[in-house]
C-alpha cells in the first residue's frame, strides 16, 4: 500500500476508524495464529504463581491456578470471535431464510413472516435464549445456538426491510425500464445493496454477540472450563475481584474492545454502504 | 408602486453595512472567506433587494445581519456595521438578543422548515414576546394582531387559504375571539405552504420589528402563493418597514424592491435603483443573469406534426393512503407526437409526476389505457433523481449501464450537461441537487431515446444553468427530432421549451393546446388565476 | 367461517382509528403468546421427553403419580394435535401449571415476582433517559476546541456503554461503592432506595448509552433546523431554545425507542438481579432455566411478550401525545421521518 | 444501618441478617430430600432428638435419656417432658413416631434422614414420654443418626397439614418460627417466645435474644461479601479463600470456621465402568492429580490437605498420606500397564479405540468457586498423563441428573464427581462406601457414587454397624478406612469447608452434629 494510499484510506476511516481497523488486525491475528502474539499454553497451570499482579513476566497477571492471563486473553480471542461468528452465523442464516422468503416470496408468506418476525424480535433476547436453554438444556453448543436464534428475528427484520426497499427501490424500476434482465438486476443491483450492509450488521452483531453469549457464561450456561473463554475468565476472576483486579479487568476489557472495534467498523461499514 | 414616496430618503438608515467581511470555519481548522466587502444600507419604508447566484453568500449576509453567525464560529468584521443605532460588531450576545426579535427579525430561507413542529402556532407567533417577558393576555392580543396583519384567515372555522383581504372585520366580538384561541393552539402541520409562510413572517413582526430581512420568502410557494405573499411585503414596506429582501428571482425584484444590490461571490457587483439596474444592467454578472431568465416562446418553428409516439386515453390511477383513496390521476387523455414537446402545468399534487410514471410505463392506469408506439425508446428524468440512483454506483458506472447505441461516452454525456467529468467517480450521494438532476438527464440522454419524459428537470438548478439545459433539450429537439413531455410548475420556463401544453388540476387536464395559444388565451379560470400569477411574478 | 372474518374485517375498516390500532395491539399481544406456545410445544417435543421437562430434568425422579398427573394434564398420550390444541388452550386461559421446583402456580410466582422488575426497569429507563438528555445537551452546547474534544469522548463512553457486559460493570459498582466506599448496599431486596442505586444504575448505562447516541443526533439535528435558528433570530437564548425547541425533538426517538430498550432491560434484569441477589422475574427465569423448570420458564416468558406488547402500546400512545404531527392528517405525517422502533443497527435487545 | 466501626454493647432484639450462598431450598423441610441448605436454615427451628458436642459426645436435647437392649435391637428413648411445638401440640412418643415414619414414607422423598433410619423396623410409643424404637439389626450409630438436622423432630400437626404446607413452614420446637417465606427475596425467622429446648451448645434458659432473623439468598460469592462489608449482612456462609484471609485481618469481622464432620471432601472414581473399574487406572489418576500445590495458592492456608476419608474432626479418622504421593511416572507406568497405551493427536490416552476421558459433573450450588479451580487444576495435570477431564460445571437438579441412573441409559455418565454428602460420625463411611449405597433412595439419589462393592469392606462396616463397643468399633473403621484409602476410589481433598464471616454480631455457635450455625444465643452489637 502506497503513502497515498494509506492516507485516502485514513481520510476516509478517521482516526477512530484507523484505530478500530488496527485493533481488529490485531484481534484478527490472535483468532488466526494466537501462538505468535503469546507462544505459551494456555492452559498451563503454576499454582506456585497464582494471583500475580501483571509484571514484565506476566503482563495481565496470572489467574487462580498461576496461568497466564495475557496468554490466555490472546487464545481466547479464537473462542470468543468463535462463539460469536458461531451465533452470528447461526442468527444471519436464519434470517437469511426468512427475509428471502418473506420479500420475494408471496404476500401472504411475507405477511406471515413479517408478523412472526416481529413479535420474535419483541422477546428480550437473553429471555428467549434462556427459554431455549431450559428447553434443550445447558452447554456450550446450547448458549450459541440459543444466541443465534435469540438474535435472527433481528436480521430477518433488517433483511426482510432492505431487501422489500430495494426491490420496489427506483433505481431496480429504472434498471428494469432500461431494459436489464432479472439476473442482471438481481447481481448488479439488488444482491449488493441487501448483502453489503448486512455484512455491517453482522459485524456488528458478532461484537454483540459475544456480550451475549459471555452474559450466558457469566449466568453458568457457557464455555466449559478451562477454556480460556472470556465470558468465562471475567466470570471466574469476578470472584476475586477485590483482591486480583487484573483477572476481571483485562478479560473485561477483551470483551469491550472487541465489541467496540466491530461496532465502530460496522456502524463505519454501514454509513459508508449508503443505506437504501 | 409607481407612486410611492422614496421613503429612503426620509429618516436615518436602520441597516448600514460598510466594508462587511465574513468568514466561515471550512471544518479543516481554517476560515474561508463567504462575504468580502458588503455595502448596504436600507431605510425604514425601503425594500432593498439582494441577488446573485446560489452560493453567492446572500443567506450567511442574512444571518450576520441578526449576528447569527458567531455561534456559527464565524469571523465578521467591517468598516461599519450600524444595527438599530447600535454598533453590531460590539454588541453582546446578551444585547443582541434584545435586537433580534424586537428592532430586526429574520424570516428563513427554509420557510417551510422555519416553524417548530411540536409546538402550535400561538407560541410559535408569540415566542419573541415571550422572550422579552411580555404577558400572557397582551401577548395574545398581539399575536392575533399580527396573524391578521398577515393575512391569515382568523375568524374562519376552515383554515383555508383566502385571498389578502384585509382584517379580520370592524368589531372583534368575543365568540369572533374564541376562534382565533382555536386557531393558536394549532400546529405548523396542519397548515399550508402559505399559510405557514405567513404565519413565519407574523412571527417576525410581532414584536414590532422596524427591518425585516427576508431570505427568499417565496421560493418554496407555487406561484400563486407566492404573489400573495409578496403583496403582504409589499403592504409591510408600505407601512414603514425597512426589507432587506434575498432572492433569486428577478420577477420578485421588480415587483417588490426599490433597490437592488447584486452580489457575486461575496461581493457587491452591481447596487442601484432597482427599474434602471433591471432594465439597464451595467456589470456583465448582472446582465448574465438578466439574460438567463427564462421569457418568451419556443424559439424556432414548429415541428412537423410526426406519428403518435405516447397516447394516454382515459387513463386513472388511484392510491390507497390511510386517509382514504386519492385519485392521483383522473380519466387524462393525451397524445405526444414525434419530434413534439408537450408542456404540463399545474400546482403541486395536481398529478403531474404520477402522469409521467403512467406514460413511460412506471405504473399501469387503473382505468383507460396508455399506449407507447412500437419500438420507441422512452426514458424518463425523475423528479426526485437521488431515489433513482443505485447508491452504490458511481455516476461513472451509472451512465455506462444506461449507455445504448452510439451514445456519448459517459464523460462526454456529462460535459453536454455542463457537468465537469471529475466527477465519474462521485456516488449520486455526494452531488448537490442540481448536479443530480443534470446527471438524471445524462443518464436518460444515455439510452438515446426517441421519447423523453422530464419531471421538473430544471427545478434544483440557478437559472444560469437552467438556461443551458434548456438550449441543451431545444437542441436535441431540432436536431434529433426528439419528442418530449415536460413537467414543470414554472410556467416561463414550459413557455419556452414546449409546442403544446396541458393544465392539471385534481388529477385531471382542465385544458390543452398550443403553448401560445393557451397562455394569450386561457379559457378555464383556473388557467388564468395561474397565467396571471406568473404574469404578476414573473414579468 | 370466511364470510364471518369478512364481516368483522369490514367492520374493523369502519371502526374508529383508535379502535382499530387497540385491535392491532391485541392482535399482536395474541400473536406473541401464540408463537411462543408453538415455539416451546415443539422444542420441547424435538429435545426428548417432554415429560422429563415439565417433572424437572433429567435428575427429578418423579414419583409415578406425578408422572401420571402430567401426562393426563398435557394430554401426552392423545394425538400430537390434541396436545398442541391443548398447550394453546392453556396458555391462552392463563393456567401456566405448576412449577415442579416450587410446588406453586407459575401465575402466583410471577405475580409475586413482577412488581420488582418493573419498578427496577421503569427506574432504569427513566434513568437511562435522563442520562440520554443530559448527554445529548453537553453535546449540543459545547463549542470551541475543548467542547469538540468533550463530544468525542462522550461519544466513546457512549459506544463503550453499549458493549460493556452488564454483569461486569455490576461488579465494578459493587467493588467501588459497596465493598471499598461503602457507601451504597451491593443487595437490594425490594424498594428500599439505596439498594436500588446500584442495580438501577448497572442496567441503565447500556441502554443509556443507546438512547444518548440517538437523542444527541435528533438534537444536533434539531439545533441546525431552520427553527431553532428562528427562534435565535426572535432573541431566544440557548436555555430556551434547548428547553422550548430542540430538547422535545431529541426525545422523541429516545421515547420511540423505548420498547426495545424495555427489553433489552428485561434481558438485563435476568443478569442484575442475579447479581445484587434481587428478587424479580428475572432471577425467577433464570432459576427456572438452569433448573429446566419448563412451566415456569414458559410463563415468564409469555409475561414478558404480553408486558412488552403492553409497552410498546404506551409508548406509542405516549409518542401521540408529545408528537402533534402523529395526530395531524396524513399530509404532515409524510412530513415527518418515520422514527427508528430500533437502534439502527442493533439485533437483539 | 452499615459503618460503624466501634464494638458496641450487645443487645437484645434486633433483627439478624443471614446471607446465604447456598442454593435456595424448594422445601424448608428437611425430612424432604435432606441437603445442607436444609439443615442450615432448619437449625434455626427444629431440633433432634439428641445432641452432639464438637468432640463427638452425644447429649440429650429432646430425648433426656435412653437405653439400648443387650442385642442392640431395643433402643427406649424418654423425652423431655412438658415440651409443646410451636403450634402447641405436645412433643410426645406419638410425634416421634410420626416423624420416623415421614422418614421412612417413600411419598416424602427422603434421602438423608431416610438413609440415617434405615435399621429402625418400627418405632413404639409406650406412653407419652417414652418411645421404643425396634432395630432390624444394631445400628450403633443411631444416637448420630438422630442428632443430625435431617432427622430432626417436627409437630406431627404440621406434618398431616401435607407436604406443601408443611414445606413452606415445618413446625418444631427451635428458638425461632418460620414466620414469612417470600420465594427468591427471603425467610423470615421471629423468635419463639415460649422457647424452654436449649442444645448443649448454649447455657441459655428461655427464648433467644433476636427478635428476628431474616434469611437471605445471595448466590454470588463476591456480592454477599461486599453485603457483609458494608452492613446489609451480619452472616455469611461459603466465603472465598481471600474473603477469609482478610476477615482475619479486619478487626470487625469473625471468622468461623466449623469443617463439616463425618466425610472429608473427596474426589470419587466410578469404579462400576471403565476406565476406573481398573484400580491401575484409578491409581495413576490420583498419583498425576497433584493437587497440593492448588490448595495451597487457592485456600491461602484456610484448608489443610487430607489423607483420609474422614473429617480431621471425627476421633476415628485414619489416615495415609503414602498413598497419595504425586508420582507422574508411575502414573504413565500403571497406564502403560493398563493397556492405555496409544495416544490420539490431542495427547490423550488410548486403549481400543476408546479415549482415557473422564465426564466430570461439577454442582455450582455446592463448591465454592475455588473448590472448582482446584478441579481444573487437577484436570490440567492429569492431562499431563493422558487423561482427558471435562468439567461441566451444572445447577444443582441438573447435576442430579447426570449422576443418576435414568433408565434406558447403558451405564453411568459420569467417571468422576465431587458430592458433599456427609452425615455425623463414622457411620457416614457405610453410607459412602457399602455396596448398599449404590441402590438409591426414594429421592433418587444414591450416596456410593464410587460405586465400591468390597464384600470384605461390606462386612466390616456391617461389624462396625452393630458393635457397641467403641473400642472394636474404631479399629473396625479403621480398617475400612484403609481399605477404602487403597482402593484408590477416591481422592480426599481436605474437610468440608464451612465457613462463616460474620460482622455486628456476637454468640454465633455452631452444633456440634453437622456444624450449622445456631443464633440462639446471638445478639447484636450495632
Ligand atoms: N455555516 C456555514 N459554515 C461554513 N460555510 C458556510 C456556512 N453557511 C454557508 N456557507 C458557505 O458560504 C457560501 C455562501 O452560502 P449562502 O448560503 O450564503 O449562499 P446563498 O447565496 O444563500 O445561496 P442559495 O441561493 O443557494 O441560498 C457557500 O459557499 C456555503 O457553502
Ligand atoms: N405512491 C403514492 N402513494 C400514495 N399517494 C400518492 C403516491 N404518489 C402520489 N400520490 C398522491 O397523488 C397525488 C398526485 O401526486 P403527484 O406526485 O403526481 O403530484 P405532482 O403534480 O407531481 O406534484 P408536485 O408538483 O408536488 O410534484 C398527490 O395527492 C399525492 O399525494
Ligand atoms: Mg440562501
Ligand atoms: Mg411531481
Amino acid at each position: 500500500m502506497t503513502a497515498q494510499a494509506g492516507a485516502r484510506a485514513r481520510t476516509r476511516l478517521g482516526p477512530s476508524g484507523v484505530a478500530a481497523a488496527g485493533a481488529l488486525l490485531a484481534i484478527l491475528v490472535a483468532v488466526i495464529a494466537p501462538s505468535a502474539l503469546a507462544p505459551g499454553d494456555p492452559l498451563a497451570i503454576a499454582p506456585a504463581q497464582a494471583f500475580s499482579p501483571p509484571s514484565w513476566a506476566h503482563p495481565f497477571g496470572t489467574d487462580e491456578s498461576g496461568r497466564d492471563l495475557f496468554t490466555r486473553v490472546v487464545h481466547g480471542a479464537t473462542a470468543s470471535a468463535g462463539i460469536g461468528l458461531a451465533a452470528t452465523a447461526i442468527g444471519i442464516g436464519i434470517g437469511l431464510v426468512l427475509g428471502f422468503a418473506g420479500a420475494l416470496g408471496p404476500a401472504w408468506l411475507d405477511a406471515a413472516i413479517a408478523r412472526v418476525v416481529e413479535v420474535l424480535f419483541a422477546l428480550p433476547t437473553l429471555v428467549m435464549a434462556l427459554l431455549l436453554v431450559a428447553v434443550i438444556g445447558p452447554g456450550t453448543g446450547a448458549s450459541v445456538l440459543a444466541i443465534g436464534i435469540a438474535t435472527a428475528p433481528g436480521y430477518a427484520r433488517i433483511l426482510r426491510a432492505r431487501l422489500r426497499g430495494v426491490v420496489r427501490s427506483e433505481y431496480v424500476r429504472f434498471a428494469r425500464h432500461e431494459g436489464a434482465g432479472p439476473l442482471t438486476v438481481f447481481t448488479r443491483h439488488i444482491a449488493p445493496n441487501t448483502l453489503w450492509p448486512l455484512v455491517a450488521t453482522a459485524t456488528l452483531g458478532v461484537g454483540q454477540a459475544i456480550v451475549w453469549v459471555s452474559a450466558l457464561s457469566f449466568l453458568g450456561l457457557g464455555a466449559l472450563p478451562p477454556s480460556p473463554e472470556w465470558g468465562a475468565m471475567l466470570n471466574a476472576g469476578r470472584v476475586y475481584i477485590s483482591t486480583a483486579w487484573w483477572m476481571t479487568v483485562f478479560p473485561g476489557l477483551a470483551i469491550v474492545a472487541t465489541a467496540t472495534v466491530l461496532t465502530v467498523l460496522g456502524r463505519r461499514a454501514s454509513g459508508a454502504g449508503g443505506a437504501a | 408602486m409607481s407612486a410611492r414616496p422614496a421613503a429612503h430618503e426620509a429618516g436615518p438608515p436602520l441597516l448600514r453595512l460598510r466594508d462587511l467581511r465574513v468568514s466561515l470555519p471550512n471544518g479543516t481548522r481554517g476560515h474561508t472567506p463567504v462575504l468580502r466587502g458588503i455595502d448596504l444600507d436600507v431605510a425604514p419604508g425601503e425594500c432593498v433587494a439582494v441577488v446573485g447566484e446560489s452560493g453567492a453568500g446572500k443567506s450567511v449576509l442574512a444571518r450576520t445581519v441578526l449576528g447569527l453567525t458567531r455561534r456559527e464560529g464565524a469571523h465578521v468584521d467591517a468598516a461599519q456595521f450600524t444595527i438599530a443605532a447600535r454598533d453590531g460588531l460590539r454588541l453582546s450576545e446578551r444585547e443582541w438578543r434584545g435586537v433580534r426579535g424586537g428592532a430586526a427579525a429574520l424570516v428563513l430561507q427554509d420557510a417551510l422548515q422555519s416553524l417548530d413542529p411540536l409546538r402550535t402556532i400561538g407560541a410559535e407567533v408569540g415566542e419573541s414576546l415571550a422572550v422579552r417577558g411580555v404577558p400572557r393576555p397582551e401577548r395574545r392580543r398581539r399575536v392575533i394582531d399580527a396573524l391578521r396583519s398577515a393575512g391569515l384567515p382568523l375568524g374562519a372555522a376552515q383554515p383555508a387559504e383566502c385571498g389578502g383581504e384585509e382584517g379580520g372585520g370592524a368589531d372583534p366580538a368575543t365568540a369572533d375571539d374564541r376562534e382565533a384561541a382555536r386557531w393558536l393552539r394549532r400546529r405548523p402541520g396542519e397548515f399550508s405552504g402559505g399559510m405557514r409562510q405567513r404565519a413565519l413572517i407574523a412571527s417576525a413582526l410581532v414584536g414590532g420589528a422596524a427591518l425585516l430581512v427576508a431570505d427568499e420568502p417565496t421560493t418554496a410557494l407555487d406561484a400563486t402563493t407566492a404573489v400573495r405573499v409578496l403583496d403582504l411585503l409589499a403592504r409591510l414596506r408600505d407601512e414603514g418597514t425597512g426589507i432587506l429582501f434575498i432572492t433569486h428571482d428577478l420577477g420578485a425584484v421588480e415587483r417588490l424592491a426599490d433597490r437592488v444590490a447584486v452580489i457575486e461571490d461575496g461581493r457587491i457587483a452591481e447596487t442601484g435603483d432597482a427599474r434602471t439596474l433591471l432594465t439597464a444592467p451595467r456589470h456583465a454578472t448582472t446582465r448574465a443573469l438578466l439574460a438567463a431568465v427564462p421569457r418568451g416562446a419556443k424559439p424556432g418553428p414548429a415541428p412537423a406534426a410526426g406519428r403518435d409516439v405516447l397516447r394516454a386515453r382515459g387513463a386513472v390511477r388511484r392510491y390507497h393512503g390511510a386517509s382514504g383513496e386519492v385519485v392521483a390521476v383522473d380519466g387524462v387523455d393525451l397524445v405526444l407526437r414525434a419530434g413534439e414537446a408537450l408542456g404540463i402545468v399545474g400546482e403541486s399534487g395536481s398529478g403531474k409526476s404520477t402522469l409521467a410514471r403512467l406514460l413511460v410505463g412506471f405504473e399501469e392506469p387503473d382505468a383507460g389505457s396508455v399506449s407507447r408506439a412500437e419500438g420507441a425508446r422512452i426514458r424518463l428524468v425523475p423528479q426526485d433523481p437521488l431515489g433513482s440512483f443505485d447508491p452504490r454506483h458511481s455516476v461513472e458506472r451509472i451512465l455506462r449501464h444506461a449507455r445504448r447505441d452510439d451514445a456519448p461516452t459517459p464523460a462526454e454525456l456529462l460535459r453536454r450537461v455542463g457537468l465537469d467529468p471529475a466527477m465519474l467517480p462521485r456516488r449520486p450521494a455526494h452531488l448537490s441537487g442540481g448536479q443530480r438532476q443534470r446527471v438524471a438527464i445524462a443518464r436518460a440522454l444515455a439510452g438515446r431515446p426517441d421519447v423523453l419524459v422530464c419531471d421538473e428537470p430544471v427545478s434544483a438548478l440557478d437559472v444560469t444553468t437552467q438556461a443551458g439545459i434548456l438550449d441543451l433539450l431545444g437542441e436535441l429537439q431540432r436536431r434529433d427530432g426528439l419528442a418530449m413531455v415536460f413537467i414543470s410548475h414554472d410556467l416561463a420556463v414550459v413557455r419556452r421549451v414546449s409546442d403544446r401544453v396541458a393544465v392539471m388540476r385534481a388529477g385531471q387536464v382542465l385544458e390543452q393546446g398550443a403553448t401560445e395559444h393557451v397562455l394569450a388565451r386561457p379559457w378555464h379560470p383556473y388557467t388564468r388565476e395561474l397565467v396571471a400569477a406568473a404574469g404578476s411574478a414573473g414579468r | 367461517m370466511p364470510a364471518s372474518r369478512t364481516d368483522a374485517g369490514a367492520a374493523l375498516r369502519r371502526a374508529p382509528g383508535w379502535l382499530r390500532w387497540l385491535a392491532g395491539r391485541v392482535g399482536g399481544a395474541l400473536l406473541v403468546v401464540w408463537v411462543v406456545a408453538t415455539v416451546v410445544f415443539f422444542a420441547l417435543r424435538a429435545s426428548g421427553d417432554p415429560l422429563e421437562a415439565i417433572l424437572g430434568g433429567p435428575g427429578s425422579q418423579a414419583s409415578p403419580e406425578a408422572v401420571a398427573h402430567a401426562r393426563a394434564e398435557y394430554g401426552l398420550d392423545q394425538p400430537l394435535l390434541v396436545q398442541y390444541a391443548l398447550q394453546l388452550w392453556r396458555i391462552a386461559t392463563l393456567q401456566l401449571g405448576d412449577s415442579y421446583a416450587r410446588r406453586q402456580p407459575v401465575v402466583e410466582l410471577i405475580a409475586a415476582q413482577l412488581p420488582a422488575t418493573l419498578l427496577l426497569a421503569t427506574l432504569a429507563l427513566l434513568l437511562a433517559w435522563a442520562l440520554a438528555l443530559v448527554g445529548a445537551t453537553i453535546a449540543a452546547v459545547s463549542r470551541g476546541r475543548a467542547g469538540r474534544a468533550a463530544v468525542a469522548a462522550l461519544r466513546g463512553l457512549e459506544l463503550v456503554a453499549t458493549v460493556t457486559p452488564q454483569f461486569w460493570l455490576g461488579a465494578v459498582l459493587i467493588l467501588v461503592f459497596a465493598s471499598s466506599l461503602r457507601i451504597l448496599p451491593a443487595t437490594s431486596s425490594g424498594a428500599d432506595p439505596a439498594g436500588l442505586v446500584l442495580p438501577v444504575v448497572t442496567l441503565a448505562i447500556p441502554i443509556a448509552g443507546f438512547l444518548a447516541q440517538v437523542s444527541r443526533d435528533a438534537l444536533v439535528d434539531a439545533d441546525r433546523a431552520p427553527f431553532a435558528t428562528t427562534a435565535r433570530s426572535r432573541g431566544a437564548g440557548e436555555p430556551r431554545v434547548l428547553l422550548h425547541h430542540t430538547l422535545r425533538h431529541a426525545s422523541l426517538p429516545a421515547l420511540s425507542l423505548s420498547g426495545w430498550a424495555f427489553g433489552n432491560l428485561l434481558s438485563g434484569a435476568v443478569i442484575v438481579e442475579s447479581l445484587f441477589a434481587r428478587p424479580g422475574l428475572g432471577r425467577l427465569l433464570l432459576d427456572g432455566a438452569l433448573g429446566r423448570d419448563v412451566p415456569l420458564v414458559i410463563g415468564a416468558v409469555v409475561v414478558v411478550a404480553v408486558l412488552y406488547v403492553i409497552v410498546v402500546t404506551a409508548v406509542d400512545a405516549a409518542e401521540l401525545v408529545v408528537d402533534p404531527r402523529l395526530r395531524a392528517p396524513r399530509r404532515s405525517v409524510a412530513a415527518r421521518g418515520t422514527p427508528p422502533r430500533t437502534p439502527e443497527l442493533a439485533v437483539g435487545s | 444501618s452499615p459503618g460503624g466501626g466501634g464494638a458496641a454493647e450487645p443487645h437484645e432484639g434486633g433483627t439478624l441478617v443471614y446471607a446465604s450462598g447456598d442454593a435456595e431450598p424448594t422445601c424448608l423441610d428437611p425430612h424432604v430430600g435432606g441437603n445442607y441448605p436444609q439443615a442450615l436454615i432448619s437449625t434455626q427451628y427444629l431440633e433432634p432428638l439428641v445432641g452432639r458436642t464438637a468432640d463427638g459426645t452425644i447429649t440429650p436435647w429432646l430425648a433426656e435419656e435412653w437405653e439400648v437392649s443387650d442385642d442392640g435391637l431395643t433402643w427406649d428413648f424418654t423425652l423431655r417432658e412438658g415440651v409443646t411445638f410451636t403450634d402447641g401440640t405436645p412433643l410426645d412418643a406419638e410425634a416421634v413416631k410420626v416423624n420416623i415414619e415421614h422418614l421412612q414414607d417413600p411419598a416424602t422423598g427422603s434421602s438423608t434422614g431416610y438413609l440415617a433410619v434405615g435399621k429402625v423396623a418400627e418405632v413404639e410409643a409406650v406412653d407419652a414420654t417414652h418411645a421404643r424404637f425396634h432395630l432390624s439389626e444394631p445400628d450403633s450409630a443411631l444416637l448420630e443418626s438422630l442428632s443430625m438436622q435431617w432427622t430432626a423432630i417436627q409437630s406431627p400437626a404440621g406434618i398431616a397439614r401435607g407436604m406443601e404446607e408443611n414445606c413452606a413452614a415445618p413446625i418444631g420446637t427451635g428458638p425461632f418460627i418460620v414466620d414469612e417465606w417470600v420465594p427468591q427475596q427471603q425467610i423470615t425467622l421471629v423468635r419463639n417466645p415460649d422457647y424452654r429446648t436449649p442444645g448443649p451448645q448454649t447455657q441459655l434458659e428461655g427464648p433467644a435474644h433476636l427478635d428476628e432473623i431474616v434469611w437471605r439468598f445471595i448466590p454470588d460469592a463476591a456480592t454477599r461479601q461486599a453485603a457483609l462489608v458494608s452492613g446489609e449482612v451480619h452472616v455469611i456462609d461459603n466465603p472465598q479463600p481471600d474473603a477469609i484471609v482478610s476477615a482475619q485481618q479486619a478487626e470487625d469481622i469473625e471468622h468461623i470456621d466449623a469443617p463439616r464432620p463425618g466425610s472429608v471432601n473427596r474426589i470419587e472414581l466410578n469404579t462400576a465402568q471403565p476406565p476406573f473399574d481398573d484400580i491401575r487406572v484409578r491409581e495413576a489418576f490420583i498419583r498425576a492429580a497433584d493437587p497440593n500445590p492448588g490448595i495451597e495458592a487457592l485456600y491461602l492456608g484456610t484448608v489443610e490437605r487430607s489423607y483420609s476419608p474422614l473429617a480431621s474432626t471425627e476421633p476415628t479418622g485414619e489416615s495415609d498420606d503414602s498413598l497419595f504421593e504425586t508420582d507422574v511416572a508411575e502414573a504413565d507406568a500403571l497406564l502403560d500397564a493398563a493397556g492405555w497405551t496409544e495416544r490420539d493427536a490431542d495427547g490423550v490416552r488410548m486403549k481400543d479405540g476408546r479415549r482415557l476421558s473422564v465426564r466430570f459433573p461439577v454442582s455450582t450450588n455446592q463448591s465454592v468457586a475455588a473448590e472448582q479451580s482446584l478441579f481444573e487444576q487437577i484436570q490440567a495435570n492429569v492431562r499431563a498423563v493422558g487423561f482427558d477431564v471435562t468439567l461441566t460445571p451444572l445447577d444443582l437438579s441438573a447435576w442430579y441428573g447426570a449422576i443418576g441412573f435414568a433408565e434406558g441409559q447403558s451405564e453411568y455418565s459420569y467417571e468422576a464427581v465431587s458430592a458433599p454428602y456427609t452425615r455425623v460420625g463414622p457411620e457416614v463411611l457405610r453410607v459412602l462406601y457399602h455396596s448398599d449405597g449404590i441402590e438409591p433412595a426414594p429421592s433418587g439419589y444414591f450416596a456410593n457414587h464410587a460405586q465400591l462393592a468390597d464384600p470384605e469392606l461390606d462386612a466390616l462396616l456391617d461389624e462396625a454397624s452393630a458393635s457397641h463397643d467403641e473400642d472394636v468399633r474404631a479399629d473396625l473403621y479403621a480398617q475400612a478406612q484403609q481399605r477404602i484409602l487403597e482402593s484408590y476410589a477416591i481422592l480426599p481433598l481436605y474437610d468440608q469447608q464451612n465457613h462463616f464471616l460474620t460482622r455486628g454480631v456476637t454468640g454465633v455457635t455452631t452444633l456440634g452434629t453437622v456444624a450449622t450455625p445456631t443464633f440462639v444465643d446471638a445478639r447484636l452489637t450495632d
